[in-house]
């Protein structure tokens, strides 16, 4: 396990495209906000924390796909599959690789779009904290629909289809924990341990669900 | 060690491809599948490495014990060197062998330097695999299988791309994987110099199909 | 007979009306289209058997 | 697989013998004008009772859309429950018509949920003064939609339908192991944006005047779902011998 996860993030560093796309990705709807929302500095820090989050969301989303797929066409996934002891174990060590690829870059970038959006520094704090906690559970989701995806063409679309709806309590208890962080009323630690508690259910889902898909790689 | 197959017959979707394949290799022993494209050497060879389901016969690889004739289990004793190389372009061959090697688990197979040399490519170590020519790929894609050590090979038009010199080299190869007790299962167009072998020639099936049955409710 | 919600009562039964209609075609055409499809193909010698009616089995035809 | 599917687990008899396309096709033929006629009755009945119903004090005439959302709700979600158990009849029993079944009742369920959707949001205009209000359960039925949508356009995706099987089944059940995370999600995030008010949407205290009306809607619903989806199957069997004899040109 720890090999694959060596070579991942070797491959990636090398290759160098991925993180750089997400984060990318991430500046870019951050940066269309404004413009649909207005300059207004203070309606921004409020709407900040939830522009935020749906473009960390969107971003890891449209890297999802790219999981499974490299390997498949290089031809890997097949002696992956063929190798691995427990091929959960494998899945469980690409979503990691991946996250640490392109959901990690996303929570570093966070500071300096939020500062561009006038979230107040505890908004960034918070929404870096929960992003940190989130992001995973997006990534494992994802492993089952990017496993199904990986063979067809424009499998990326239908990954961010099949996992968009599965993700939206992240969504929520994400954004609910910052509110809590940033408004006195609103509890924190409550939303906040129940996303953890969703990306450890998705850690065992999804990837269960991905090494069920690939045992038979059909194709 | 035998690797047995008794009828095993495989779908593609609803088209039979494979039907009634039999064979049992014992230590040594070799199969060479031919076939026009299309007579279903590739699907015969994935579902021996368990990576397609069976839709009917029995796989064994005697001698293993337990769950040795379960594909999903034994295959972790095989080798599949599929159409593609399984190389990360980004990474150099040393890193690519090195990561094969670790994932494989074998601890007795050759060294990277010693795999190298053996397909007489011992200067390419520490390019990156993008930098070679597609026989090179080849030859560095058949050096997976000696940096980990499996009794079983599966290999799948292992000559393509190759030249003359190239070939007798991989024949080589397989000749010692042999010597040493492997079973070797190879789809090839071209003759591999092999020797006595079992062929097994296999004809493209295009009427038979898995859906009669599903259609015409001979059986549940 | 709806009172003043009629503007709301009678679209919502519409609407289902016209939903379920849509469901009904829709699958009634997809069977009959299909059914003209195999009659076709079949006429055309592609039948179901294909080599399978040559072996002796008991190869019923529907 | 391994060889020993079939004792896997031994299916109860008359289900293994419909598991044969055949003589499934020869029962939905027998049953299947039964079935709409029973259907026909049945939603005659309901209809009747509803508009013989008395106004309800509160919200009017209004009531009578709610017999139509909430048994579409509820079929939605009947209809997704045919799907999860499907999706196990694919993966667990290997049954033959489970992936036939399940791509069937996609899109009757899809409409279903729209259904629910329209005649939701007909019935709280007159309400709120809004088409669409955030609601803890018409939110959640807008998620299942999406699910709806994404599994049939992944079973339109993959282009033959037996290698399409088990990803759609293992998704299909993805999806339903996560539908009540999100209804606990949504139902959170409802409480705490929405002022108690506006959630005044759950449904009023029943007293039978209503209920009877409303159960055998929901009966209706239920039997016109069979007899679309046992047709719908029946299509979807047809398709896949059409896809046999198309194959079987070209191979020629």
């Amino acid at each position: 396990m720890a090999a694959l996860l060596g070579r991942e993030l070797r491959v990636a560093l090398k290759a160098g495209s991925g993180a750089l796309m997400g984060v990318l990705f991430f500046l870019a709807v951050v940066t269309v906000f404004p413009f649909a929302i207005g300059p207004d500095l203070n309606q921004l820090g409020r709407l900040g924390p939830a522009i935020l989050w749906i473009g960390a969301l969107l971003a890891s989303l449209l890297g999802l796909d790219r999981l499974f797929a490299l390997d498949r066409e290089d031809g890997s996934l097949d002696v992956l599959v063929l190798e691995a002891h427990p091929l959960m174990a494998t899945v469980i060590a690409k979503c990691l690789a991946h996250w640490l690829v392109s959901g990690l870059p996303l929570i570093l970038a966070t500071p300096l779009f939020g500062v561009m959006l006038n979230v107040p520094p505890l908004g960034i704090a918070a929404v870096m904290a929960t992003l940190a906690a989130g992001t995973p559970a997006i990534t494992f989701i994802g492993a089952a629909a990017a496993a199904t995806a990986a063979a067809l063409p424009r499998g990326g679309l239908l990954v961010a289809v099949l996992t968009l709806p599965l993700t939206i309590p992240v969504l929520i208890f994400g954004i609910t924990a910052t509110n809590g962080a940033l408004f006195d009323p609103d509890p924190f630690t409550a939303p906040f341990l129940i996303l953890l508690a969703l990306t450890l259910f998705s850690a065992v889902l999804g990837p269960l669900a991905a090494a069920l898909m690939l045992r038979h790689s059909a194709e | 060690m035998r690797f047995e197959a008794d009828t095993l017959s495989v779908n593609r979707g609803l088209r039979r491809v494979v039907q009634d394949v039999s064979f049992s290799l014992g230590e040594g022993e070799v199969l060479t599948v031919t076939g026009a494209n299309g007579a279903g050497k590739s699907t015969l060879l994935r579902a021996l490495c368990g990576l397609l389901p069976l839709a009917a016969g029995r796989l064994r690889l005697a001698g293993l014990g337990e769950g040795e004739d379960d594909p999903l289990i034994f295959r972790e004793h095989l080798h599949y060197l599929g159409p593609q190389n399984a190389m990360k372009a980004a990474l150099s061959i040393r890193e690519n062998l090195a990561f094969w090697r670790d994932f494989s688990g074998g601890s007795d197979g050759l060294e990277i330097e010693q795999a190298l040399r053996a397909v007489e490519l011992p200067h390419v170590a520490d390019l990156p695999f993008s930098y070679l020519s597609t026989g090179m790929r080849r030859r560095v894609a058949i050096c997976r299988l000696l940096v980990s050590k499996k009794p079983v090979w599966i290999v799948d038009e292992p000559t393509s791309g190759l030249d003359r010199s190239a070939s007798e080299l991989f024949a080589g190869l397989c000749r010692a994987h042999c010597a040493d007790g492997g079973i070797l299962v190879a789809a090839t167009h071209l003759p591999l110099g092999l020797g006595k072998a079992q062929t097994l020639a296999m004809e493209t099936l295009f009427t038979v199909f898995e859906g009669d049955a599903f259609f015409d409710g001979e059986e549940a | 007979m709806f009172g003043k919600h009629a503007a709301f009562i009678l679209p919502a039964y519409a609407i289902t009306l016209v939903v379920a209609v849509a469901l009904v075609v829709w699958i009634v055409l997809g069977y009959r289209s299909r059914q003209r499809e195999i009659a076709r193909l079949e006429r055309g010698g592609a039948s179901r058997h294909g080599r399978k009616a040559d072996r002796a089995s008991s190869g019923e035809t529907r | 697989m391994n060889q020993d599917t079939q004792t896997l687990s031994p299916a109860p008899s008359w289900w293994m013998r419909l598991a044969n396309p055949t003589r499934f096709m020869t029962f939905a033929d027998r049953v299947i004008p039964w079935l709409a006629g029973l259907a026909a009755i049945v939603a005659a009945v309901g209809l009747w009772l509803g508009f013989s119903a008395p106004e309800d004090y509160q919200q009017g005439a209004t009531v009578l859309i709610m017999f139509l959302h909430v048994p579409a709700a509820w079929l939605a979600m009947m209809c997704y429950s045919v799907m999860s158990l499907s999706a196990l009849g694919t993966l667990v029993w290997r049954h033959p018509l489970a992936d036939v079944s399940l791509r069937a009742a996609a899109p009757i369920g899809a409409a279903f949920t729209l259904l629910a959707l329209v005649t939701g949001s007909l019935w709280g205009k007159p309400m709120w003064g809004t088409w669409w209000v955030w609601d803890a359960r018409l939110t959640s039925v807008l998620v299942l939609l999406i699910i709806y949508l994404g599994l049939i356009a992944l079973a339109r995706a993959i282009e033959d339908p037996v290698q399409a099987a088990k990803p759609l089944a293992i998704m299909t059940l993805v999806g339903f192991i996560n539908i009540p995370i999100i209804k606990f999600s949504v139902d959170w995030w409802n409480t705490l944006h929405q002022p108690a008010s506006v959630s005044r949407f759950a449904r009023p205290a029943m007293d039978a005047a209503f209920l009877y009306p409303l159960l055998v809607m929901a009966l209706a619903y239920t039997l016109f779902f069979f007899t679309l989806h046992i047709m719908n199957m029946r299509n979807e069997i047809l398709a896949r011998r059409i896809r046999v004899l198309k194959l079987r040109q070209a191979g020629r």
